[in-house]
């Protein structure tokens, strides 16, 4: 009834990652989250180095620091706009110790009965996501064709692979000496995990990155099994759990099938009204995701064009003016000289609406500090905030001045789908990383804002 | 009197004769009277034959025909009709004489249940929007703010001096055009008021003057001149100033003075409702519009007489509902002293001026 | 008794991850991508129990001794660019209130 | 390595459980949620008596037939307003319960140091949540006095009752078999339980309630450390936890302060402003009651006043008469003659709210509809709805017409205090007995309300 | 020209001259323009020094002193104003044969970028916003609903008969005033923005007409007989109606025939937009007001006019837009052809008429 | 290892209460007080536990059968009362829309 160092540590451990994974859901406390998780794997690591069963430190810590030497460049080097790709081979690598310690394992102890088949499923997840992890890094690196790869029986081909794998863990099961078949039981991990990115689209990859993430978590939760470890399985299990639901959720933003994703080989995107252009993907957000960001803003641009009158949202925005005004949220509108379809348009609106004049920014103005808002919230406009007016001399709209929200920390824009203004032009906007589009009628969206920032931000 | 008011009457079971052709100007053509079973006549007739003439200017009020009618009228008779019996000394004086029964609309109590007969508020309703339109109309830009391709127009401010019913009515219409609107009322009370409409209250560093009945009391001069003093720095950011400042049965206070005006923006407006009593802007002159270095100043008079339909419909429902004081339910007429309503409106009775202030005033008058 | 608790533990666990991330905000999206994978490398823990093991055959040494490595690039850069990415968003905080 | 059927049993069983909570937060799932807990119970209830050192069952199976024929008759003819009653003996119940099995456990095994802890705790929990859950029946079925009470020095009386009962477990956690203190540790436990309750108002005791909830789980998580069951482990720190943060929840919603409640003695009433007349009581109602009575309804005709243009609550208004319609609610306006402080007061400021004109009706023409009407909604009016002017010819607004209201089912009036309008007179209105009075800011109540309407009634 | 839009030039490294008094009437006076470094001078030293004359109404649209003005100008100058080329055609001629470029500011195209420069939708918004003050100035009702102790006051009817700037303008004034607003027009596209601005839009059983850069196209007989059977059943039903309905460079299309607005309402009022190409209504004069049978019909002309302070302000930034196409950064004035704003405004350029549709109509006119 | 394990559980089950709880409708507050009351009942394994062992001593006996009685009370009408509470909201369902 007494408890060594190590499992103390473990617990507490055990304990920061899911604070680290609480306190990371918003943005207020992510930081905290990031700090708890690293202070969770060092005291793991310290636990571990303190149990007895470890006596040979050299190659360990040998291994420790060339791993840091190896990650820390990657970290600070890796240019933001590459995250995806360095997750995705820092994933092969976690994939990869996982798969090579269910290896030396298995040779260790030629186990059976429920070990071998943790072992086993440690041992699938983990070679299948190291490849799978490669592949996707080439994708998004484009050192191998991003656009997705279908076959015939493509399905077939991979279930059946997949099975022969079930099969050849199943038999070691019960006769875990049959080493011979362990190298094949790897081939066929490796191949599966590449069988199984190929079909998917490099616009996919980011939440594939999040699928594997969640094998990774599972085949080191299927590790804790086989080694009677609590704290990988507890590890083990709230990122495969969590990077299963993350997948998902990254999915609907994007607008995509979550089987599409998990079965590959559908990677086809809807395609945008830009006609016969190539489709691209664009990544929009609920109504709650957006009050959350909206609630956390320090500064808010609302952007009204005609969409906004057509849906006769004037009301709700300034509804929404207010809840945020009550938050302490700077909230002012950018009027566009052209806004609408008629001269003051938006004025006579927003006037109806009892929006304060002195809210009313002109567009000289406001585009000098659009580099400092927090959010542009753009509602029912498209042309008025298209940088193709700037950078598209070939463009219909060339030479007319816009709205600057491309330049904000985070833009939203609420219209009901991806169709084109009074211009008939596509729109650069919508396609930016730090775009949110929000699909819907304008006062009816505005109004969900509302409602969400009103009941559950306060 | 609209056709609906005369058909109330009828219900009254009263008989009505309308002068033909009274009601055209408003919108109201005689066939609408007659279908309702209005008889209609020459306005002769109307003298000669009613018990109860209804005007809207009654003698006192009408410099131009009101001696006729004054001759026309026969003793016993109940006139009704805004007759200014506070200012039109002699011709109040006259009807008594005659022996009419006079009821001044401007001399309805300003109690609540007087409220559906009280025509001045009525009247003065249109007159806050009216002076609101002539204000837009003058003025050589738009009220509304627009943020256009052509640059941004800037919103009108109004500044409306006065609160009561017409200044709050022109508060309302000036907002609902999309001025900046604030406004100033020496009864402090009436912040409240004004900014229930959206618009600001001026404070100006002065105490309040609530007299009694909702009406402003007379202030010193020493008063009036402070006032505009801190007036005079408001108004030079105005583009529409409309004034409403009234004293019952006195002079309007000048609130504008020549210098003041002259210190406001080129091309703003004044417009001033308190025209036909003097007016609150010393360069006002009634019924004319006078541009003085650039700064116009309207003086319209008989304003509701610019929405002639809905004014109409406003006061003959304000008259049926006195006369619905006076009619049994056979349809005969009686005078209630006792009702604080009749009492109040009554001026002349039974050969005498009835009501205190107006006799008051009649006996200065006759001493001075 | 160790597959009971494996399996109350595992349950939990699960259901609590899945719990945490339900309502996450769309901007965190790749932070929190990044930093479950930096979850993922507690990996390293079992690598060092199989290399730093007494009687370790040579062949789970070097094994382990990859695994070590390889988790550890994973495990270091991992929370490093989870907490650049997030001081991104930091930097914006304390202009906040 | 391998589980007994009882073990399965009860992990599927605490999954069951966890699936409940989960189920249970949401409206749309709520019912799964509770047959799903039923299931979980059934699988513990059958797994105990499956084990092996389950051997007499005649004294259980009498137990639970009793049990049984006790709960369930309470269950189905407790009326639904008496729920917070029932819970709270049937928590007095389930706490004795737990109470009564630590007393036996500690008879049977005189256990020492963390077992001794846990069953120490265990009891202390159990008994204070029985006393103190029989004290809030009573409070709450007025049985006693429902006013707090308090006393000099009752934290310090408190506090020390609760050292002296922890001091007698820390002795006996080293001298199990000192067992003459056990029965005063009971005492002081239960007295402490009662102390407890005794200075927290009658309003607080549904929050009251769902701590004592909290305090039960705790303690059967304590049982389940005691008897080594993992699944009394699990089940009651899942119910110590969420009823915790559910109590905090409910204080949060009902606007109290948790720390208040938690220790009590605080909740004094706030008297109403009858000014120098005598008070007459009023029914004041909360945002949440008032909206549930408006969302309820078949029509309801809001009366504006000049309150409404002082508190500028029209956008307000027409917020709420977009969430009313939109659930089928009939809204009109009846527009009396005189609101306000102008001719079209009313008018003006409704249009600018754009209130469609078709909803605004005459007095004449609503007076006859007013019997028919389910809720008048009487927003900053006064005068204009005065029974006097019809009733009373002495009074000032004697013969005014005025709008119906007192006709309506059920009459609301949004007022800041009992202070008299224009007229200066008091309102027999108020002191109906169908009459809610709401008072606040006509704006922010109005925006209650809607809020309320728009979150809590879809 | 406003004194800020001079300012405008003159950081443009251009030299102003202006007419002395020339802001005057809207409200700027000389000193605002000497203040910023313009030139004061007579309007002969004006067309004598200038490279760049601008006008608000050049000859063309100028029958009082256009001939004056023609006569002053001096080959290779520019001239920009509204010009009317499309039917003053003679005038065109005369400024083509003077060696004059002339910018007609009514032909600058309608594509985006051009919104800048876009006089004609700023002119079109004010008479929009004028339009609507002129009927609710006429009509002896007021606008809003109001419901008071002398009975309710119903809203006024408005109807907007075309939808283009002016009568998107005169939908939200209107609307604003609190009338009950409705509009029409043959381009069933714009019931969106009618609807975005809260009006309702009338449907009438014919098909659209919408033509190329957002005008009208001109319909055949049959078709406005059709729409106006359709429209006196609305009409009938009006207070006030807004016609704006122009199709470009033809004589405005006839929507109210007399018998149509004989019909409609006594008191009602018709304000025609169109008046100054004809009207849409039959019985329209021109800068007149008529009343038949109980309707008035106002034909008002340079509406912007009564709003001058903003007009100028429009104007002036939409010259300034269009002319800094023309200056470099030195201040050196050229005329590059290959711009399409420039291009489209341009009607006469070294000698000819260079403006295809305007040199059509020349030679049909010749022709004829 | 038993402290251990439960501990764990403790954790983790705490954790997830608070994380299934936080964001619950109003609406349901008063079922949910219901049904954790009704979970609280799980007290009656240990009852059962108590009263049916083996050699069980007359004590252990009937405080054990006391408190599968109370133990027992407390589920059923927990259970029944949730129920039934959300049966109500259930009938207005249908009516709206
Ligand atoms: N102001 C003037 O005087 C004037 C006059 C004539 C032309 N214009 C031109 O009009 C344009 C104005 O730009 P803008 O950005 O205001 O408008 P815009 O470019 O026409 O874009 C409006 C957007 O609103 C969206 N929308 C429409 N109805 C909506 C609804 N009910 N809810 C949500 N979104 C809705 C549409 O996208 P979805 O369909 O995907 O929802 C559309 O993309 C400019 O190109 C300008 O040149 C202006
Ligand atoms: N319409 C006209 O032309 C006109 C002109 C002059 C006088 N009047 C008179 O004005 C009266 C109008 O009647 P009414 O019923 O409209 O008004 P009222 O009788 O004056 O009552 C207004 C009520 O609103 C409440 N109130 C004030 N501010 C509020 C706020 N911010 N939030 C919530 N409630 C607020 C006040 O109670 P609390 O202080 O308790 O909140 C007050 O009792 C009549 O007596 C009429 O005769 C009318
Ligand atoms: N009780 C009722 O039923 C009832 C009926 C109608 C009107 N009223 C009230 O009576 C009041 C007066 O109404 P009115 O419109 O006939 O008033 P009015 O025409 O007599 O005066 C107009 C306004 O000018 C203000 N004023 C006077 N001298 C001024 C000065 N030197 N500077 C600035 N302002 C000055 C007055 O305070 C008043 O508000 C209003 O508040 C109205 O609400 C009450
Ligand atoms: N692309 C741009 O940048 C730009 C710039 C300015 C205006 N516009 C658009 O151009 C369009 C026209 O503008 P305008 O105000 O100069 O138009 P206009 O003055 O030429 O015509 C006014 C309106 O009358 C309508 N009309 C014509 N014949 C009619 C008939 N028989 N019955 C009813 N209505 C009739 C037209 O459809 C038009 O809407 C507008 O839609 C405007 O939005 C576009």
């Amino acid at each position: 009834m007494t408890l060594g160092v190590y499992q103390l540590l473990y617990i507490i451990a055990a304990g920061s990652f899911i604070l680290a994974l609480m306190w990371m859901s918003s943005p207020a406390t992510a930081r905290r989250g990031v700090l708890t998780g690293e202070a969770g794997m060092l005291l793991a690591v310290v636990g571990t180095l303190l149990r007895h069963e470890v006596v040979n430190y050299d190659w360990i810590v040998a291994g420790l620091v060339i791993g840091s030497a190896i990650g820390i460049p990657i970290a600070i080097w890796m240019p933001m706009t590459q995250v995806p790709q360095r997750t995705a081979i820092s994933q092969a690598c976690g994939a990869l110790a996982s798969a090579l310690i269910g290896t030396a394992e298995y040779y260790r102890q030629k186990p059976h009965g429920f070990e071998m088949g943790a072992l086993g499923l440690e041992m699938l997840l983990g070679f299948l996501t190291t490849t799978a992890s490669v592949m996707a890094f080439g994708k998004l690196n484009e050192m191998l064709p991003s656009r997705p790869i279908t076959f015939k029986g493509q399905n077939i081909v991979n279930l059946s692979l997949l099975g022969v794998a079930a099969a050849i863990v199943g038999y070691l099961v019960v006769h875990p000496e049959a080493s011979f078949l362990f190298p094949i039981f790897v081939t066929l991990a490796a191949v599966f995990g590449i069988l199984l990115i190929i079909p998917i689209g490099g616009a996919d990859m980011p939440t594939v990155i999040a699928l594997l993430n969640s094998y990774a978590g599972l085949s080191a939760c299927s590790m804790g099994f086989a080694l009677d470890n609590k704290l990988l399985i507890i590890a083990g299990a709230l990122d495969g759990s969590s990077g299963f639901i993350l997948s998902i959720i990254m999915c609907r933003a994007m607008n995509r099938s979550f089987t599409n994703v998990l079965f590959g080989g559908f990677g086809q995107l809807q395609t945008s009204a830009g006609g016969g252009k190539e489709a691209r993907p664009v990544r929009s957000a609920t109504p709650e995701e957006a009050a959350g960001i909206l609630a956390d803003a320090r500064s808010v641009v609302v952007i009204p064009g005609y969409g906004m009158a057509v849906a006769q949202a004037q009301h709700k925005i300034r509804e929404l003016h207010d809840v945020l005004t009550k938050r302490g949220v700077e909230v002012r509108f950018a009027i566009h000289p052209v806004a609408g379809r008629m001269p003051g348009h938006m004025n006579v609106l927003l006037a109806e609406a009892d929006v304060p004049y002195d809210k009313l920014v002109e567009m000289e103005d406001i585009n000098s500090d659009m580099g400092m808002t927090d959010v542009a919230l753009i509602v029912g406009a498209n042309d008025i905030v298209n940088p193709a007016a700037l950078n598209d001399p070939g463009s219909p709209i060339a030479g007319m001045p816009i709205l600057d929200a491309y330049k904000s920390r985070t833009i939203m824009i609420i219209k009901r789908g991806m169709s084109a203004g009074f211009a008939g032009i596509d729109n650069e906007l919508y396609y930016m990383d730090k775009t949110l589009m929000l699909f819907g009628d304008a006062k009816s969206f505005v109004a969900s804002l509302v409602k969400e920032i009103s009941s559950n931000h306060d | 009197m609209t056709p609906r008011a005369c058909e109330a009457l009828i219900k009254l079971k009263l008989e009505v004769i309308l002068e033909a052709g009274a009601g055209l100007d408003a919108g109201y053509p005689d066939e609408e009277y007659s279908r309702r079973g209005v008889r209609l006549g020459s306005r002769a007739q109307v003298f000669e034959e009613a018990a109860v003439v209804v005007q809207a200017r009654a003698p006192g009020a009408n410099p131009d025909g009101g001696g006729a009618d004054l001759a026309a009228l026969k003793p016993g008779q109940i006139l009704i009709g805004f007759g200014e019996p506070m200012t039109a000394l002699r011709e109040t004086a006259e009807i008594a004489q005659r022996g009419v029964s006079f009821f001044a609309m401007e001399m309805v109590p300003r109690i609540t249940r007087a409220q559906a007969m009280d025509a001045l508020s009525s009247m003065a309703s249109i007159a806050g929007y009216e002076a609101v339109l002539i204000g837009a109309v003058t003025l050589p830009k738009l009220m509304p703010m627009m943020m256009t391709a052509a640059g941004t127009l800037t919103p009108a401010k109004v500044l409306v001096l006065g609160a009561g019913v017409a200044g709050l009515q022109a508060i309302a219409t000036a907002k609902r055009l999309g001025a900046v609107v604030s406004a100033y009322d020496v009864r402090s009370a009436v912040r409240e008021q004004i900014e229930s409409l959206g618009a600001k209250f001026v404070v100006l560093d002065i105490e309040s003057a609530e007299g009694e009945g909702g009406y402003a009391k007379q202030m010193d001069e020493a008063y009036y001149r402070r006032q505009r003093e801190l007036l005079a720095a408001v108004l030079r950011e105005q583009d529409i100033v409309i004034t409403t400042a009234a004293v019952p049965g006195r002079k309007a206070p000048i609130l504008v003075t020549k210098e003041m005006a002259e210190a406001m923006l080129p091309g703003s407006v004044i417009v001033d409702l308190a025209a036909e009593r003097g007016g609150n802007c010393e360069l006002t002159q009634a019924g004319h519009t006078v541009v003085h270095q650039g700064v116009t100043i309207v003086g319209p008079v008989n304003l509701p007489s610019r929405a002639p339909y809905h004014a109409s419909q406003m006061y003959g429902t304000n008259v049926v509902n006195l006369l619905k004081l006076m009619v049994n339910k056979e349809g005969a007429l009686t005078i209630n002293l006792d009702d604080e309503v009749i009492r109040g409106t009554l001026v002349t009775h039974e050969g005498k001026v009835v009501n205190p202030k107006v006799s008051q005033l009649l006996e200065a008058g006759v001493n001075a | 008794m160790n597959l009971e608790f494996g399996l109350y533990v595992f349950m939990l666990a699960a259901f609590l991850g899945f719990q945490l991330i339900r309502k996450v905000s769309p901007l965190l999206h790749t932070p929190l991508m990044s930093l479950t994978n930096a979850i993922a490398s507690i990996s390293v823990v079992g690598a060092i129990l199989i290399s730093g093991e007494k009687d370790a055959s040579m062949l789970s040494r070097v094994l382990g001794f990859v695994a070590v490595v390889s988790a550890t690039t994973n495990l270091v850069s991992g929370y490093l660019i989870t907490d650049r990415m997030l001081k991104m968003f930091k930097k914006r905080e304390p202009a906040r209130k």
